[in-house]
């Protein structure tokens, strides 16, 4: 199930909801605000996401994971709002048969969340004005390697 | 002209001012969209690293809008 | 820091533990005791281990990580004695300042602590005697001698 | 002859009846200790499959066994 919302993330309650007997691998991606950016020094985050799209974006998303990778969970929980440094902005869980499977589709999960909900980030740095994250360094983020 | 309502996002929306509006426009696609309300929400960024969607729909540059449809502007995303 | 002993494993303490402001990216892995192993359905595992080579060697798997990939920190903890289906047999964690090294990281650990570890599992299972299960590497070695 | 002090583990230890044993052995490695040893541990392992230790350190089967080691001899292994 997709979540988005300004509530803190209850990992604990997340994962519980996701405990199945046949499960033997269970993978989780948490991001975390981190107090820094391309060396800049971060105070806090603020997400702005269009709610709707999102969860239907986050939804397909996940069965596409279940199809690809024959997953028997997954879940996923994106905040929004502000957020301090070290707080979890998202959190993306598998439970999968094996470890393999767990681990290809947390990773295809998070991977295509970053790029495709229409979530936006605004940085609120220690030494000068916000900036929204990737809509002064898209072209860099388009072609690059995903970053984190 | 078709009437549409265009939503603005994020860095769009502050650019902007507002979160949306109805405009009367001559397009034919969301591309069309996009660049003529460019002065709206002030945006140097090509569309190819935005996204659109239209009356909820995920959607992409070619997309034909239609009277009365809702264009939905989202600058270059930044999900996790 | 790997530990091994007979206590369930607590991950959010495991978690809250490995905070780091400048860490971006989390990936966790647990591995959950399911209920079939090869379509024979099973009603427990135990598992012993030799716990000071464990800890040696799983010292030398987390710092291996943590050289390779560049991480902040990594843990793992796994468990001894009898684990009943759905509990938690080995948590691994990663902090790293960006999801890539996180999850190659998280991934390395477990598959290195699989295959060198003195570790042992026992399958009991509902239809029949108790059964050492072999290591992934020699599963196919293994089937072809039933009762070994 | 060297006095070698061997630990079996799990199924060894279990098709062995005891933990470990103190033994006089002619062998020079831990694999003569291992070949040695199969009819107590009763295993048809080959030594590829197994791992072994000697004096608490993780060794392999070329390592040299000298009179008073420990030698632990571990079946193939299942962690995680």
């Amino acid at each position: 199930m997709f979540r988005i919302n300004d509530r803190v993330i209850d990992s604990e309650a997340l994962k519980t909801a996701m405990a199945d007997p046949a499960a033997g691998g269970f993978c989780v991606f948490e991001g975390w605000v981190r107090n820094e950016n391309e060396d800049r020094p971060v105070e806090r985050l603020e997400y702005e996401a269009y709610e709707p799209l999102c969860v239907t974006e986050g939804e397909a998303v996940l069965a596409e994971a279940s199809e690809r990778f024959g997953i028997l969970g997954a879940s996923c929980q994106h905040r929004t709002g502000l957020l301090e440094i070290g707080e979890c902005a998202v959190w993306v869980g598998v439970a999968a048969a094996h470890r393999d499977e767990a681990f290809k589709a947390c990773r295809y999960i998070i991977d295509e969340i970053k790029v495709r909900l229409p979530i936006w980030k605004k940085e609120h740095y220690v030494d000068g004005p916000s900036v929204w994250v990737n809509c002064e360094r898209c072209s860099k983020h388009q072609t690059a390697k995903p970053g984190t | 002209m078709k009437s549409v309502h265009v939503r603005y996002f994020a860095m769009f929306r502050e650019k902007a001012g507002i979160s949306g509006e109805t405009l009367q426009l001559d397009v034919e696609t969301t591309s069309d969209v996009f660049e003529q309300t460019r002065d709206r929400h002030g945006s140097a960024e090509p569309s190819a690293h935005c996204k659109v969607a239209v009356n909820d729909v995920m959607a992409n540059w070619q997309t034909p809008v239609a009277d009365g449809d809702t264009v939905l502007l989202f600058p270059p995303v930044a999900g996790g």
